[in-house]
């Protein structure tokens, strides 16, 4: 393998956050790099280093096939070979799937007029490739937030690079997606196309990679072969904690008291686009954690919604046997529901305001006083939850835009379990959070169980719904194709019910 | 042509007073005729608008249009047109001198600025600073009026003209610039007001704490009478007003519209209803 | 309305709308039926409305600012405003006929008013590209400085020179039944709906209002798009400027004062969001024309004058509002 | 500015700055920076601009629209905007003169007054939450609508009714040298800065602004917060109508037409951005100070009136681009 691309010396300062300090890293042509590290740890500035969307401190260089360069922005990086996957979203979704693929790069026809026809079939035949089942013309803004996911990847991968960089390309995706990822990255590789693949699932890294870097606070801890790694040693490397104590034994707190319950919920004027909610009951006891699994698009976030009032239902909803009708999440919130949503930033964060302001929002008037914000309370309830969800971060008044991707995800988990609701909703929660925040999650989920509450995992992530769940319920196509109890729950069995 | 079979529309330049009172005139002529009247106010002072409702009456086919230009040059080609189509059309007010209306009813605004220019001359004994407060910057009538004034202090070497403020017709910034104005000249002698909004907002002015000890050295000449520049006028502030005639010139043209109309006016002249120059003395005197 | 609100709306629909170009589609069609309604709502009480005459007269009446319009809906959809369009006419109007005066042939004549749109509008692109003004204060500060120019050129005197006859076509001719104006604006609007929709071009100008950091990761080069579209909406304005000009042959000193306003709302009836993304040509131009056709009924009406911008008012809610409703009703709704 | 624009210029400014309330800080410190840098430089030309007469007089002249782009600053952070405040203000001006002139007591006049401005927000936010109407689109309805009934009630003749001596403290009294309208003006600025960042509504109306979906799914009751806004914009231009009654004791027909670009213009120039969540109440009356200012000066320093408007549009330009200018430097942007 020849060398592609190294970075000497790469350090950046962020105001009050040395996010990089005097990392070195080399690729490979055709290699697939791990890049692993806690939340925070810098991944994703070295990433964006590399694509010219931040510039590095003086001092440090970067090398391309051998010659040194400056990279001004992405388009320039593309030109040199490099493309990238970010960890957040960046997809127009006033566009459609293909014109957002092939956004900037339109094919055109003879006239100068664009080929609508090509660009849709070449959108199509990439899709295709990722084994994707969504229709070329369709608005982005219309998708969810997983196959707006797949539509980033496809337009990564429909570029001619030399380097693929992927940051969490899989953290909103589930199981069957991710397995179709995995391919496309050994196909990349074997063309030897290199590929940076940043991912908190260890499962994955240890699949598909060759090398592997460990970050830590900013600094590069290890670089190894993939086979010179355990998992053991890559935990202890990346949070200085042995893997066995991360994550406890998992205790039932469930009662036999059903406090929420759902009975023939449907999608109010169902349309015939996509897979749309029908039929859908359950019910969720005092104490337990219910988990709710299916691959992406099976309508799992959809029945969380209409359960939280943020889109129109029919059925019946009842809490502690009241009928509810919940039209709007303000309603949902006074019966005692919180929801912690899957896309963090759309919907999850004020990403102009603070970390303290974003933090407070769902319980605002905790801290007031006649309408008037009681500041010092508020911020030190903050800086407990900070302390205790490890939120990395300069202070509370730190804007949550300038968070690292796991980091703002720590901060909607605080928001909503602050407020201590009946029933918490979380809809991926450990999205591109780092093992050791997963497992705290994992362990502050169970205490609120134990404590009495309500909770409802959606996750796409199979052994995360398996660990933590009492009892799992599998979504296909909008309907319940699988109840299962926390011993019937087998990897197979409820990856039978998701796939059919 | 029946007069009941008559429609005549009067289209002034904007909603100010001055046409509330010639709507008056027109309505009053028209019930007098028996004639159907339409009175149409454009929604601003440009020269397009007028010329679209000049279109729109001509698709309601009305029979004659009295109109206070807004823009002379721009309407032309349109009362052309209303006229080739047999329509009777004169201005009143503000006059298409170029164009073929049959004939224009109004005052001569050069010749009322001149008037207004005189009064300060002599108010002032042929020497002082004085300035004047328009309205909007680019009205013809405004700068008719201007040009007036200019002409007849050409005869008074001594009055030095510092400043043209425009006011957009605004009382409030007619206000707020008339107080810029005192400060920065402190020796000011005489104010022009050539738009209507001109003699209110000095009054106020001059009625503040401040510039109170002005208003028996300062000269005011205001235009129209409003309910405040008559105020004024009462109260001291404002030594004459240019009262026009806008009743009888609303009168007039439905007049004379009808006359044209039944065919009884076949050689139409332009009428001068002239401007009265009125002060405290013949304030309770005066006709419209 | 907010991003998120479109995204709604949008969802709403579900069923028959599939992609951008059909939901654009839709807007400006549920504008063209209230357009039609109010239209049939006027002939039936007036005969004078639905006359060849006054239908001409009424677009050739709304031509100017539809046409202004068409630059604006552009600048709406990349997230800006360009509340300069009225002085960019009328400069380029004063500009033109100062030129005739100068004793410039047509042709020239003509280029120095577009040039002076073109100039506009690189100064409001480049103040918002290079400086990173916001838009509003940019195109605010060049409107006073447009305004300001013309009154200083012309010390508020309309310009007046002798024109050709031919220059007098591009106002005041017909094709036809068809008065130039319209035609012209019939035109641009084919061209610029074309743009928008078929190029490369037009995409970018949709995705920028998107999401412009994610079009400007993709590779879109936002800053020329930006600048490329405060450039048309001047130019464009003074085309309008100049054809009003040879309507007029008189270059007013306050023409084109307040028209951004009107231009805006013709855009924003027409479907355009003020958050950017979304808009169209098409609806843009039928936005003016339902305006426009409702002053023309309130004439013909014989509506008492004083009413009219009431009335106006009230019938663009209730027009936009069956549109709103129309597309929660269909969509179902939160 | 999109969204993305703030962002950047937010991650441009890095060092100095770390959260919004310094943010907001700083954008109002620069804005003052620039009102004094204009006062200073007036002041070296023209004797007459330092006297405590003339900066009250320029007080009270900026204090009616200061007073309403407190209503619309917020209104603005939302993501909103309220084109009717004009009409608002001219329209409780108008039915408080006819309140006395129909023989009201002072304090029935004056409440009449307010409630115009309180039915009127009403409207706007109904529109826009109930019906889902844009901002844009409602509000410029709604100033159609205001417009058109001051003709229709006034005919364009000024209302001017006999007030009690007590009413016209309001407009023209002073405390010490301070006109009262200025008392009001810092008063209301106190108030509704203390409320924009102190309360839970203020902090749900930045909340609003910055992401609706988000907001509203943390419980905010967005509907609410954006009637609100509306209410409150509305009320307060209806406080600014009847000061300018009371300062005048003349009801306009045309007082307050046009004024919404000044409202907006002054917010906009005291860093609000019309994409919402950003904005500050002192910054948009240093924002009207600033425009003020300028238009004081111009006069003073007797400036043709013809480039007057010429220049002040130059000045703003030049202010604000030293503000934008001077973030990117101090942050070093990428
Ligand atoms: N624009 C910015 N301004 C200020 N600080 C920043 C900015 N971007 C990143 N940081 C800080 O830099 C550090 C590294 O962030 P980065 O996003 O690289 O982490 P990461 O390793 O990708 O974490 P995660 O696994 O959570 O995605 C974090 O502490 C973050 O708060
Ligand atoms: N084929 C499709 N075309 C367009 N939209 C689709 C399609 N399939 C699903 N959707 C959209 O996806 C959403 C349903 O998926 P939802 O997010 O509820 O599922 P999920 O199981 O949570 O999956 P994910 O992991 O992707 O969030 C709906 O908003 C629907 O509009
Ligand atoms: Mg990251
Ligand atoms: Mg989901």
């Amino acid at each position: 393998m020849s060398l592609f691309l190294e970075m000497h010396n790469i350090s950046k300062t962020f105001p009050g956050v040395k996010a990089l300090d005097h990392v070195d890293l080399k690729l490979n042509r055709g290699e697939v790099h791990a890049l692993a590290g806690e939340n925070g740890a810098g991944k994703s500035t070295l990433m964006k280093i590399m694509t010219g969307v931040y510039r590095a401190d003086p001092g440090g260089s970067i090398l391309v096939e051998g010659e040194e360069v400056t990279i001004h922005d992405p388009v320039h990086a593309r030109s040199l070979g490099i493309s990238i996957i970010y960890q957040e979203l960046a997809v127009v979704n006033n566009l459609t799937v293909a014109e957002n693929i092939f956004l900037a790069r339109e094919p055109r026809g003879p006239t100068g007029l664009l080929d609508t026809r090509k660009m849709k079939a070449d959108a199509r035949a990439v899709l295709e490739e990722l084994e994707m089942d969504i229709d070329p013309g369709a608005m982005v803004g219309r998708l969810s937030i997983g196959q707006k996911q797949m539509v980033e990847i496809a337009r990564a991968i429909s570029y001619e690079s030399k380097l693929l960089i992927m940051d969490e390309p899989t953290a909103s995706l589930s199981h069957h997606e991710t397995q179709t990822l995995m391919r496309m990255v050994k196909r990349l590789s074997g063309q030897g196309i290199g590929v940076v693949y940043i991912s908190h699932r260890l499962d994955e890294i240890f699949e598909i990679s060759d090398r592997i870097t460990v970050l830590r606070d900013g600094a590069t801890v290890d670089t190894q072969l993939i086979e010179n790694m355990t998992r053991d040693r890559l935990v202890l490397k990346m949070v200085d904690r042995e893997l066995s104590e991360l994550f406890g034994e998992h205790l039932s707190h469930a009662s036999d008291e059903v406090l929420l319950s759902v009975r023939d919920l449907s999608l109010k004027r169902p349309t015939t686009q996509g897979a749309r909610v029908s039929d859908v009951s359950f019910d969720l006891r005092k104490g337990e954690v219910l988990g709710f699994f299916g691959l992406v698009g099976a309508g799992r976030t959809e029945v969380m919604e209409m359960i939280f009032g943020s889109r129109p239902y029919s059925g019946e909803i009842t809490i502690e046997g009241k009928k509810v009708e919940i039209h709007d999440p303000s309603t949902a919130i006074d019966l005692g529901i919180g929801f912690v949503t899957e896309d963090r930033q759309g919907q999850g964060l004020v990403l102009g305001m603070n970390v303290r302001e974003n933090f407070s929002l769902t319980h605002l008037s905790d801290y007031c006083s006649f309408d008037f914000v009681r500041r010092r309370e508020e911020k030190a309830r903050c800086v407990d939850y900070i302390k205790s969800l490890a939120i990395k971060t300069p202070g509370t008044e730190e804007k949550v835009l300038n968070l690292s991707g796991g980091n703002q995800q720590k901060v909607v988990i605080a928001k909503w379990v602050a407020r201590r609701p009946r029933i918490l909703i979380v809809d991926e929660p450990t999205r591109g959070i780092d093992i050791g925040a997963k497992a705290e999650v994992h362990t502050l989920l169970n205490d609120l169980a134990a404590e009495g509450l309500s909770i409802i995992v959606v996750s796409s992530d199979l052994p995360e719904i398996l660990a933590i769940s009492d009892r799992v319920i599998v979504l296909r196509e909008g309907k319940v194709t699988g109840e299962l109890t926390r011993s019937e729950a087998t990897q197979e069995a409820v990856m039978h019910a998701a796939t059919g | 042509k029946d007069a009941g079979d008559i429609t005549v529309a009067v289209v002034p330049k904007v909603a100010v007073p001055f046409f509330d009172d010639c709507n008056t005139g027109a309505q009053e002529a028209a019930d007098a005729l028996g004639v159907n009247y339409q009175w149409v106010v454009p929604q601003n002072t440009q020269g397009s608008t007028q010329v679209k409702i000049i279109e729109d009456l001509m698709a309601r086919q009305v029979d004659g249009i009295a109109i206070s230009v807004n823009e002379p040059k721009s309407v032309e080609g349109i009362i052309n047109q209303a006229v080739e189509a047999g329509i009777a059309v004169l201005t009143f007010d503000s006059d298409s001198a170029n164009s073929n209306r049959s004939m224009y009813i109004g005052t001569i605004n050069a010749e009322a600025g001149v008037t207004m220019g005189k009064s300060m001359g002599e108010a002032l004994g042929g020497k002082g600073k004085v300035a004047i407060v328009t309205g909007q910057l680019g009205a013809s009538n405004l700068n008719e009026r201007i040009d007036g004034v200019k002409k007849a202090l050409a005869e008074y070497p001594d009055i030095e003209l510092v400043a043209i403020e425009g006011t957009e017709d605004d009382l409030a910034r007619a206000v707020s610039v008339t107080e810029a104005l005192l400060r920065a000249n402190p020796d000011l002698s005489g104010i022009f007001g050539v738009s209507q909004v001109g003699g209110p907002a000095v009054a106020k002015v001059l009625a503040q704490r401040e510039f109170n000890d002005r208003a028996d050295a300062l000269k005011v000449f205001a235009f129209d009478d409003l309910p405040d520049t008559i105020k004024g006028v009462n109260e001291g502030y404002i030594d004459g007003i240019m009262v026009q005639r806008p009743v009888t010139m609303g009168r007039l043209a439905v007049e004379h519209l009808v006359a044209q109309i039944q065919g009884e006016e076949t050689d139409p002249q332009d009428f001068d209803t002239g401007v009265t120059v009125v002060s405290k003395d013949n304030l309770d005197s005066y006709t419209k | 309305m907010s991003k998120t609100d479109t995204m709604e709306v949008v969802e709403r629909r579900g069923g028959i709308l599939v992609h951008v170009a059909e939901l654009r589609h839709v807007r400006e069609f549920n504008v063209l039926l209230a357009l039609l309604l109010v239209g049939f709502l006027i002939s039936l009480a007036t005969p004078y409305f639905l006359t060849t005459n006054n239908l001409m007269g009424v677009f050739r009446a709304f031509s100017l600012t539809a046409i202004m319009s068409i630059g604006m809906v552009m600048v709406i959809i990349t997230g800006g405003i360009d509340l300069s369009v009225g002085s960019a006419m009328g400069l380029a109007s004063l500009v033109t006929a100062l030129a005739f005066e100068a004793g410039f042939p047509t042709g020239a004549a003509i280029s120095a008013g577009l040039a002076t749109g073109l100039v506009f509008g690189l100064t409001n692109g480049l103040l918002i590209t290079a400086i990173g003004l916001p838009p509003f204060i940019a195109t605010l500060g060049t409107l006073s400085i447009g305004r300001g120019l013309m009154y200083m050129i012309t010390h508020g005197v309309p310009v007046t020179p002798e024109t050709p006859e031919i220059f007098s076509v591009l106002g005041q001719g017909y094709i036809g039944p068809v008065p130039v104006p319209v035609v012209i604006m019939l035109v641009l609007m084919i061209v610029f709906a074309v743009i928008m929709l078929r190029t490369r071009f037009g995409r970018h100008v949709y995705a920028t209002g998107g999401n412009e950091h994610a079009a400007r990761l993709s590779g879109v080069k936002v800053n020329r798009v930006k600048l490329t579209v405060y450039v048309l909406s001047s130019t464009i304005a003074s085309i309008a400027g100049i054809i009003g000009f040879s309507r007029y042959l008189s270059a007013e000193p306050a023409s084109g004062f307040g028209s951004e306003l009107d231009v805006i709302a013709a855009a924003a009836i027409g479907g355009a969001s003020l958050a950017g993304g979304v808009g169209s040509v098409t609806g843009a131009v039928i936005g003016a024309a339902l305006v426009g056709v409702i002053a023309n009924g309130v004439v013909l009406l014989n509506i008492n004058t004083y009413a009219q911008q009431a009335i106006t008012g009230g019938v663009i809610l209730i027009a936009v509002s069956l549109d709103v409703l129309r597309n929660r009703l269909s969509g179902g709704g939160n």
